[in-house]
């Protein structure tokens, strides 16, 4: 990126080091705009998605057509909220949990391959990193949680802890398949594995099928979205480990969550849907690869959204028999019959 | 490598800075009016009846070591994934049934704790030395005795 | 074992069995009113905010007598000839709508209106006054009773 | 009584005894102002981690006593209070009290005519309130479970009730259209129109939600096998309505002890089969709601078939009600269970006392047998199958 930099006339004198410092911070400047953005964008969809589904319209005023900036009239509320406090919480935990939500989010997108180029750090443990910071999220989950000297919140912090830390071994299990194909953690060579017509993308591959479901699912518990949404459920735990949250904290948690839930539907895209790819060669012209990346990720996020206005939520031991005798067992023989196939074709 | 590693590091320069400036923007902007029944923890609406930082009694506690285990092994088979399609063309068969004797061993550790129930969810109330349900034990879907003492103030609880 | 499989079977095919029907309601008109600007047509017996028809109260307290939260408040002065209707009043933080006051009305004169949103900052605000100045009571006439009781 | 469980029961699948695992209790307030306490319910709750181990459930939050209150009022009077009891279920309630009142009046003497066409208003309007009161009940479980779209769905349906309700008397939430002596208002044409187009379109919203959320697995598992009562411990406690139908009971005052016109229909009582578990859970209560929102369904169609030509919706009744001096209780089957009143007459305009026997009351303090040992998740799944409404139980 710091070379398109060094072709704009006003920053061609600057010595490289500081063009690519430049592009850094530009860079990490425009993800921190769109995770913003596409927060917000997220939280009005959900809002609309769940409005229509329920036989009723969602916001309609703020912003003239269908309410579209809803989300912004609420973040500024929130922005003007008064913060309250509980007295008897531990202040340095309370604070910090909202800024590892959302850093955890955030530091995922910046290996998120928006195109070929469209990438803030094209490492090559990739997906090895997100799986490593989305983690992050659950010490928020739980310094919130204990922080906060509440019980709700306790309760939410230590089912997320458990939830969490769970459906990470059927996560990465799911991915192992695919990584053993393209023998890259590095997400861009992930997706150029999936290059060409509709049928190289992973998902249509019959050997990958089960990773998918099992990646898609799990993914849903990670970021604590229904039916898996046991650290916040309302209609038990008040709200869960963000009970006593208000204002801007309140709006990092929110923030965070749909951040996390594009990443998740990123890397799924990435992995198993062809990223940045059409599927249609025809089509596949590098000024559309991160309108179609994008596209798909929305795809995945409307799914979570529609997914989570029809299911009801499971129970906290109904979550771990279904990470622990279901799809950890599952995602091992996939692995091993994945591994077999692989060996006798060869 | 070194500068995408660093863009990772600028990157959370950046959202430590945003994170800030936004606290710090709302801090100016909002009003600030705290008081005692305010900032009292959120009990349903009444007094909290002592505090939420005890021995929490987490029965899943048996999972965080299992995850331990499952985890540092997803962590060993990231580089065997990775080299997998190489090492098929160099030591052929033997790359995988290197790496489904380790599975094994750990798919043998699992059926152990699965078998040995420690996987399910402890559903009983566990006899007590400081309560009333001392030496008896409640399964889940049971109902339990019906000489409940009814009525205790909230009091003689804490 | 079988039971795994068709437990997953079952979880699968319900859950998208429900998807489809919420799937179906995206695509449906919702049902709900833009309240401010889309209005309800209340129907003919909707009981809305009590009224009093001054002109025609005989400031008989039945009314009064009659309503279970004694949200009505008749204030008379004088006898006879020199009766005066000093207040009648209606505290809707009280009323309940209940509509028990309009039937023992001998002339009809408090009616369930179809207003419904009065809303006001100040409670006192909701206490409506109906008599400004002293009224006489209407004295229905002899001729206009035995009418009615033809019709 | 005391029951002390084998120890096969709290161990392990493999046989071991658990083994105690050292923590401390939790005392939680749930409630007064929790989501899943239907109103200002407030549970004193103590856990040992997710387990329950002692549920105190506290009253009171939303007492208006409405008992001393109808010392204070006339027998019309009353009506409107009764309303504030089971709101969601107004118009039932207005009935039974009305019920207590024309049968208190028989039983001393009085003769108490209640037209023909009268009754099948009453029949009509009050099992339309039934399907209203199920269909929140079904939508609020629904809540409690996780899901929140079938509240919405069922809330729409419930509106097109409301709307006829409105219609036939007025109002949305507090009708007070049942009088001493018949209904107060006949009901207009358009509303009948609108109860026929109702009949036409509610079986296939019943189905709608079957698919939705009653046959859903985690629905189910949620469910099956949660909150068990046997009948034993539900007529022990006084439980009555789809609580008691649920644990396979079938007692229903509108066959047992027909009132009104009742005995005139064709309908099934539903009772809990244990389908998807055991006879008595959370499941088998909700889906016997379910299935009465279907008899009820029944019942109105067969008594919007058989209404008589539009008549007299009153009897005639003296202006000031006097009962005379003596007592008389009568009972109905409401939504929410078996509703009573006890009124003792000293042969004023106002009752001497009227004591109310209200369903929710009874059913609630079963929570405190049941709830121990569940977890909290089943907790509330076990108080949304209750069905409470604290109007009724706090009167």
């Amino acid at each position: 990126m710091h070379e398109t930099l060094s072709n704009l006339p006003l920053l061609s004198g600057l010595p490289a080091q500081v063009l690519v410092v430049l592009a850094m911070v530009s860079a990490g400047g425009i993800i921190l705009g769109c995770i913003a953005v596409g927060g917000m964008f997220f939280i009005w969809s959900e809002r609309k998605v769940a409005g229509y589904i329920q036989s009723r319209y969602g916001p309609m005023y703020v912003g003239g057509w269908h309410g579209v900036l809803q989300s912004l009239a609420d973040g500024v509320k929130l922005l003007l909220k008064e913060d309250i406090w509980p007295e008897k919480a531990d202040k340095p935990l309370w604070r910090m949990a909202p800024l590892l939500v959302f850093l955890g989010a955030f530091l995922s997108f910046v290996v998120l391959p928006f195109g070929p180029n469209f990438v803030g750090a094209n490492l090559d443990i990739g997906l090895f990193y997100v799986m490593a910071t989305s983690s992050l999220v659950v010490m928020g989950v739980i310094s919130a949680g204990w922080g906060s000297n509440n019980k709700w919140a306790l309760y939410g912090a230590l089912r997320g802890a458990a939830q969490v830390i769970s459906y990470e071994i059927p996560l990465g299990l799911a991915l192992l398949p695919v990584v053993m194909s393209t023998g890259s953690l590095n997400l861009g060579t992930i997706i150029q594995a999936q290059a060409g017509w509709i049928h190289n993308w992973h998902l249509l591959n019959p050997l990958f099928f089960v990773s998918f479901w099992i990646y898609v699912i799990s993914s849903l518990a990670e970021v604590n979205r229904v039916p898996f949404d046991l650290p916040e459920t309302e209609s038990e735990l008040v709200s869960g480990y963000h009970t006593e949250y208000t204002g801007m904290k309140f709006a990092f948690f929110f923030l965070g969550e749909y951040a996390d839930m594009f990443v998740v539907s990123a890397i799924g895209v990435t992995v198993f849907l062809g990223g940045w790819y059409s599927g249609i060669p025809a089509l596949d012209v590098p000024a559309l690869f991160p309108l179609i990346f994008i596209l798909k990720s929305f795809f995945l996020v409307f799914v979570q959204i529609w997914l989570r206005w029809t299911l009801p939520r499971l129970r906290v031991d109904q979550l771990m028999y279904v990470c622990w005798k279901v799809f950890i067992p599952i995602a091992l023989a996939n692995l091993l019959l994945y591994g077999v196939i692989r060996t006798v074709l060869s | 490598m070194h500068q995408q590693f660093a863009t990772v590091f600028v990157f959370m320069l950046l959202g430590l800075a945003f994170l800030f400036v936004s606290q710090i923007a709302s801090k100016l902007l909002r009003p600030k009016n705290p008081y005692a029944a305010k900032q009292q923890s959120y009990e349903c609406g009444e007094e909290p009846e002592g505090s939420p930082w005890i021995q929490f009694n987490v029965r899943f506690y048996l999972i965080a070591l299992f995850f331990i285990v499952f985890d540092v092994e997803i962590i060993f088979m990231l580089p065997w994934a990775v080299v997998f399609n190489e090492m098929l063309g160099t030591v052929g068969p033997l790359a995988f049934w290197e790496m489904f004797t380790f599975v094994c061993v750990l798919l043998v550790g699992l059926a152990y704790v699965w078998l040995k129930g420690d996987l399910d969810w402890v559903k009983t109330i566990i006899a007590r030395d400081d309560d009333e349900l001392v030496n008896r034990g409640l399964s889940r879907y049971s109902s339990g005795d019906k000489l409940g003492k009814p009525g205790l103030g909230a009091s003689e609880y804490v | 074992m079988v039971k795994f499989v068709t437990d997953i079977w079952d979880t699968f095919s319900t859950v998208f069995k429900g998807m489809g029907i919420t799937a179906r309601y995206m695509r449906k008109k919702p049902v709900t009113q833009q309240f401010p600007e889309e209005r309800w047509a209340l129907p003919d017996r909707f009981r809305g905010f009590v009224h009093n028809d001054v002109p025609r109260c005989t400031s008989c307290t039945l009314c009064a007598k009659a309503c279970p939260v004694d949200c009505i408040y008749i204030e008379m002065e004088g006898k006879g000839k020199d009766r005066r209707m000093t207040r009648f009043a209606i505290d809707y933080n009280k009323c309940i709508w209940c509509s028990l006051c309009t039937e023992p009305c001998p002339t009809n004169c408090i009616t369930m209106s179809h207003d419904y949103d009065h809303s006001v900052y100040l409670r006192e605000k909701l206490v409506y006054e109906f008599v400004g100045d002293p009224v006489i009571p209407f004295k229905p006439k002899k001729a206009a009773r035995e009418e009615e009781a033809e019709a | 009584m005391t029951d002390v469980r084998p120890h096969q029961d709290i161990a392990t699948p493999a046989g071991d005894i658990a083994k105690p695992i050292k923590s401390e209790l939790l005392h939680i307030n749930m409630g007064p102002q929790h989501p899943s306490t239907h109103g200002v319910l407030r549970l004193f709750i103590t856990t040992d981690g997710e387990m329950v181990t002692k549920v105190v459930p506290y009253l009171g939050y939303l007492h208006r006593c409405a008992e001393k209150i109808a010392e204070g009022n006339t027998y019309h009077q009353y009506i409107i209070y009764t309303d504030r009891m089971d709101y969601l279920a107004a118009m039932n309630c207005n009935w039974t009290y009305c019920l207590a009142v024309e049968n208190t009046l028989r039983s001393l003497g009085v003769e108490v005519e209640i037209p023909e066409y009268a009754e099948y208003v009453r029949v009509i309007i009050g099992e339309l309130n039934r399907i209203a009161s199920h269909l929140i009940a079904f939508g609020t479980y629904g809540l409690d479970i996780g899901a929140m779209t079938p509240f919405f769905h069922a809330l729409r349906e419930r509106e097109a009730i409301l709307n006829i309700f409105e219609k036939v008397c007025g109002a949305r939430l507090m009708y007070s259209y049942y009088d001493v002596g018949g209904v107060k208002w006949d009901i207009p044409d358009d509303a009948m129109d609108e109860i026929k187009l109702f009949i036409d379109l509610f079986p296939a919203k019943l189905d709608e939600y079957n698919e939705l959320l009653t046959g859903n697995k985690i629905f189910v598992e949620r469910t099956a096998n949660v909150g068990v009562l046997d009948a034993a411990t539900c007529i022990d406690y006084g439980c009555t309505g789809p609580v008691l139908r649920g644990s396979g009971v079938k007692h229903d005052l509108r066959k047992d002890d027909p009132y009104s016109i009742y005995d005139r229909f064709d309908f099934d009582i539903p009772v809990g089969t244990g389908t998807v578990g055991t006879v008595g859970d959370c499941w088998d209560r909700y889906h016997v709601r379910m299935l009465e929102m279907y008899e009820s369904w029944r019942i109105i169609q067969q008594a919007v078939d058989r209404i008589p030509p539009r008549g007299e919706v009153m009897a005639k009744m003296p202006k000031n009600l006097k009962v005379p001096p003596g007592q008389g209780y009568y009972r109905a089957e409401n939504p929410k269970g078996e509703m009573g009143f006890y009124i003792i007459s000293d042969g004023g305009t106002v009752p001497f006392r009227c004591k109310t026997r209200s369903p929710a009351f009874h059913n609630l303090h079963i929570i405190e047998h049941v709830g121990k040992g569940q977890m909290i998740s089943d907790l509330c799944a076990t108080i949304g199958s209750l069905d409470l409404v604290l109007g009724e139980i706090d009167r």
